[in-house]
């Protein structure tokens, strides 16, 4: 990491994953009411790599996630009342209410559909990146996922192929230490999920996965080489999901408590708060801001949860292509 | 709601007692009894060991048999898949489980090429012992990749045997013939039930795989369905028959081999037939009843074989579509009605 | 042998010259125009590029296109299927080549769980422009990982178009519609029709999706069917016809969507229905037509729908079985007789 | 590699490469006289790794093997008679005339159904090594593929859980530079596909595998490895097909004559025979036991062919389990 970035840029950093954050803590209260159905797959504790990332992207870049994406999603910088619609199955929704929370997607801001399979993304993530090239563009392609997706054989075809090609894609790796309830190391022989993506012949870094500027020089770096043509790189943030594997999941089960509190006190805001709070009349500015996204929240809120629901009749729409 | 007629019990019944559980912990009691009676009994799968898997179906299996028994495995299901392939050519029961039928499609070619075939292609030289335990259906807020229903899939692959449990009794009884099976089995559990109570007479309670269950005796017009359609058909018989419409509800359980001389008998006495099912409607396993039935009893058919599944269409997230992508308990009350006119 | 019919030509047939061409050459046409005649079209492939493909469909396109229009790919079948999901959502129309159907087994989640579900759960956000190309189908010596007819798992999946030419000027005709639709098609060659010569008339000759072509008329029965089996049942009707039974054959061509309206106004008109096709019979695509066509044309019907299909076991090696195993001459002449019975 | 092994030893290995040899030789006989049916993928130029690995097995150990496994399957002591029944289709064949050339079965030698689905018996092994430590046997087990089938997901996932879990497997690569047309080396970034295996946490080996010797030798190391409890090992052997990917395949559009001919040079039957023949009145002795094999060879095609068809009406047969 270079020196530490100067504080207005932090602020806007910050500000993007308290975004997330809350967010993700009102999705969090809606689904307990029973106002969003199914499951939600929160990353609060993970959004210095979704905002990190994000940060070192064009606009015009494009986003490959997971069902874990909300931060990836609105780092991208979608509109929050679309993305609440969609979890609440509004006609207004990013995806109209056919696709809900594991499926934001967004192509006006670059963001690709995020996936719930485990694996696919990475494959969709390289024939993204394909299109660039074909059409002479010099968008890259951000491709998150967790760290037991690289048990996942098709994950490695990917691999191969954007290293073969040369393909402008970076492999964010979100080592959050667990998949589902398993611990990520039980899984592999071995500490390094690293070794096997740099066997395909592309960098390697790790990175912090709690400190968000580390996350975005990172990616930065793997950014610039991708639209050089200099191929794929992989970062794998090291980082923690606070909650469960999903929203019916406390988490605490099968994680020790002493582990959870060492990732917690290393919280990705409070740490970039702290850092910033040695700046003269921070904590104010941060609060205001903090309350100016609590109003934007409040208003995306409410606006979709007053959206109307689909037409039930509209179940067949956007299934194949007019004509 | 649910009158469970079973014809057969071929265990002994001597110590047999009945208890009220649910469906998962019926499906946690035959893989531990199986567990205990047979040594090559092991189980595998994502999240199964420790954690006991996600919908609690493996709970406490690995702290009583031990981690080389019960198996938490990396996301790799074409590796453990193909891992109990190979274990079962050697000797070993796995009884593997794939979180979501979904999955399947990332390893279907260790159960469509691999298990279903290397019996037959080897004349027979070696066996194929697989229970691969999956769960499927639609559940409000459930979106296109986490919902499916693939039976029709797995039913038309020659090898594969293919069963589908509705209540806690067959999935404690189902389970344990399908673990004993020879035969890979496609056993297709589903999301909805987990959580339903039923009774359960443990023990050496099994039911032989190919035998439907008639849930409910009538005259009129006979419903063919399986897995979390059987309350729903039920519901709207129990419905219907205040109108004086006696309908026959068949609870299929085997879907390959389907129990073919129970469906016949009772649509030749009733002469009217639908099937509901949960998989999508254009080819689905109604097709396939639609097919042998019209072929094997024509003349007995007073109007079509009629078929009900879900719409053609991926699931839609929002509940707002629910009603209109699976069969209800209306829509399957107002088709039966329709048949009969 | 085969009295193609076409009712329909919708290009301009202005410069339209026919070629006698072999069904490998016609579908080699037909890439080789669209690569032309549009940039965003792209071939991918295990050996398509430099050595033009095990059966030669792809013969010098990349020496006359380049290799980043034609590109050859590891044995990634997830990989590269899933390249053209994401290359597809980003303006590119990929066709995709999958050697043998029986390989679409280590990659159906990118064709069941993305392309053909990703445009609908993005409320029509995406559109997924690819043709998956493979070839199935049983030939002597072809064993059971190389010698399965999957078409009824892919008509099942809501999202899908399934395409299985028959000709020559079929496979020219089908393949351009396929390249230009912005639908995921999965066209089905068949490995026994590469090298069958027939007319091809050249150009923008196009066969929409969802017509079938009636290659007979005829009066006392209908026989459905579509790719390799439709020489032979042609030549069982001719069979038939030296006694007097006017068999009407139906190549159905687009097996999703379904020409629903053609085969309802031939059964109808007959009365009588046999589906012939390769795949196994339980669960085939046949069962769907029977269940299809005993719906919807119940009171025409003068007999069961008579379905053929595969036997149900994977294909055995030893050609001894070949005659047992698939629908011949002999056998569909008995089954069209019978059913007039 | 430790010194040159006995001549005697040597001379059993340079058998059982000649029998491969002719029983190939005789197949592409067969089936260009249109009596096999179906493809053939033959491992001419290959025997030395089929012959060598399996030298190395217990006869009690298993083998898992593909398409091309008509050496490793002859390797393990199956009867040649019930070989050729078998790619004739015959009824006395290894699986009845059921399987053919490419699933030439036969679980009384430890023979597991080869296949011919690319990287599928990866997985398939592990299951067959995971039973043998359920069981408490010190069995083995050998799994053999080819370079190409290292870019198949499976594969990887397979090799991951055979190194967390320790299982008694032997990787074995057949590395002969092509994927049925495509060169090796243009389908992965770098030139090690060995790397790739390295990464899953087990140790990997080179041999020349046209040195029976040295493919035995690495081989047995491994072996002792997974015997001893330790785990899985992967050995890579390079070698070349003589012929095409299959028999439809002249094998020479996509690959240079030069290579062709240098690889030819290094056939291992010659360089066996060439390093035995110091040896005073071995060239008689080897022409001795060619012509006895090639006796033994002669009675077995002639039975295989004079052996009876199966029944068309037993096609059910072997589908499901009695009962
Ligand atoms: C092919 C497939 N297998 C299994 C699952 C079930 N599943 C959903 S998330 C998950 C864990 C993924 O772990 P990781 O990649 O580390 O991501 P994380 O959830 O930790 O962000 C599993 C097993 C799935 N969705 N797809
Ligand atoms: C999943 C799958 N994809 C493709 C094929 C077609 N195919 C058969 S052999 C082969 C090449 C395999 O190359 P390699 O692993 O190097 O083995 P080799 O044939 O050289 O021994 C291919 C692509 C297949 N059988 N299975
Ligand atoms: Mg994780
Ligand atoms: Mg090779």
């Amino acid at each position: 990491m270079t020196a530490t970035w100067p504080a207005d840029r932090l602020v806007g950093l910050y500000c993007q994953m308290y975004l997330v954050r809350r967010f993700e803590e009102r999705c969090l209260e809606l689904s307990r009411k029973g106002l969003i159905p199914g499951s939600i797959h929160l990353c609060i504790g993970q959004e210095a790599a979704a905002v990190g990332a994000a940060s070192a992207l064009r606009s015009d870049d494009l986003t490959v996630a997971t069902y874990r994406g909300h931060g990836h999603v609105l780092a991208r910088g979608i509109d929050p009342r679309a993305a609440f619609a969609e979890v609440l199955g509004r006609q207004t929704g990013l995806c109209k209410g056919r696709g809900g929370s594991m499926h934001l997607t967004d192509m006006s801001h670059g963001v690709l559909p995020p996936n719930s399979i485990v694996g696919a993304g990475l494959p969709i993530a390289t024939g993204a990146a394909l299109a660039q090239l074909h059409k002479g563009a010099d968008r890259v392609v951000l491709c998150s996922f967790g760290e037991g997706t690289l048990n996942q054989g098709g994950a490695h075809e990917a691999l191969n192929l954007a290293a073969i090609w040369s393909l402008p894609v970076i492999f964010l790796c979100e080592n959050n230490q667990y998949s589902e309830m398993t611990p990520a190391y039980q899984m592999i022989k071995g500490d390094s999920f690293a070794t096997r993506v740099a066997a395909y012949g592309m960098p390697t870094t790790k990175v912090d996965g709690m400190n968000v500027q580390a996350v975005a020089e990172a990616v930065a770096q793997a950014v610039t080489r991708a639209r050089n043509g200099e191929g794929p790189s992989y970062v794998e943030a090291d980082t923690y999901r606070f909650l469960g594997h999903y929203q019916g999941d406390p988490g605490t089960s099968y994680r020790p408590v002493d582990e959870i509190n060492y990732w917690r006190a290393r919280d990705p805001l409070l740490l970039l708060a702290a850092q910033l709070s040695a700046e003269a009349g921070m904590d104010m500015r941060l609060k205001a801001e903090e309350e100016s996204i609590e109003v934007a929240l409040d208003t995306a809120q409410q606006a979709a949860l007053d959206d109307p629901l689909p037409l039930r009749d509209d179940v067949w729409e956007g299934l194949y292509a007019a004509g | 709601m649910q009158q469970v007629r079973d014809k057969v019990d071929t265990g002994s019944s001597v110590a047999a007692a009945v208890h009220e559980m649910t469906y998962a912990q019926a499906l946690n009691r035959a893989l531990a009894e199986e567990l205990e009676r047979d040594p090559s009994v092991i189980v595998m799968g994502e999240d199964v060991g420790a954690y006991g898997g996600v919908f609690g179906v493996t709970r406490d299996l690995q702290a009583r048999f031990g981690p080389r028994r019960v198996l938490d495995t990396p996301i790799s299901e074409t590796g453990f898949l193909g891992c109990a392939v190979g274990a079962a050519m050697c000797g070993l029961r796995p009884v593997v489980e794939i979180m979501f039928v979904d999955f399947t499609l990332v390893c279907m070619d260790q159960i469509v090429n691999q298990a279903a075939k290397l019996p037959f292609l080897t004349g027979g030289q070696v066996r194929m012992p697989i229970v691969f335990r999956t769960q499927q259906g639609a559940r409000p807020g459930t979106a296109a990749q986490h919902s499916q229903c693939l039976e029709a899939l797995f039913a038309h692959v020659p090898g594969l045997r293919v069963l589908a449990p509705a209540t806690p009794a067959d999935a404690y009884g189902m389970l344990k013939a399908a673990i004993r099976s020879d035969d890979p089995v496609v056993y297709l559990e589903h999301k909805a039930l987990y959580a339903t109570v039923g009774p359960v007479r443990l023990s050496e309670y099994i039911v032989p795989i190919g035998m439907s269950n008639t849930v409910r005796s009538g005259s009129h017009v006979t419903a063919l369905t399986y897995s979390a359609m059987v309350p729903v058909v039920l519901s709207a018989a129990d419905a219907l028959a205040e109108d004086g419409i006696s309908v026959e509800v068949i609870d299929l359980r085997s879907l390959a081999p389907l129990d073919e001389a129970a469906v016949l008998e009772s649509v030749k006495r009733t002469g009217h037939v639908v099937v509901i099912h949960e998989g999508w409607r254009r080819g689905g396993y109604g097709a396939e009843l639609a097919g042998l039935i019209q072929e094997l009893a024509f003349d007995w058919l007073d109007a079509p074989v009629g078929r009900m599944g879900a719409r053609d269409v991926p699931k839609p997230f929002s509940p707002v579509f629910d009603s209109v992508y699976l069969p209800t308990k209306d829509s399957v009350i107002s088709a039966l009605r329709s048949t009969l006119c």
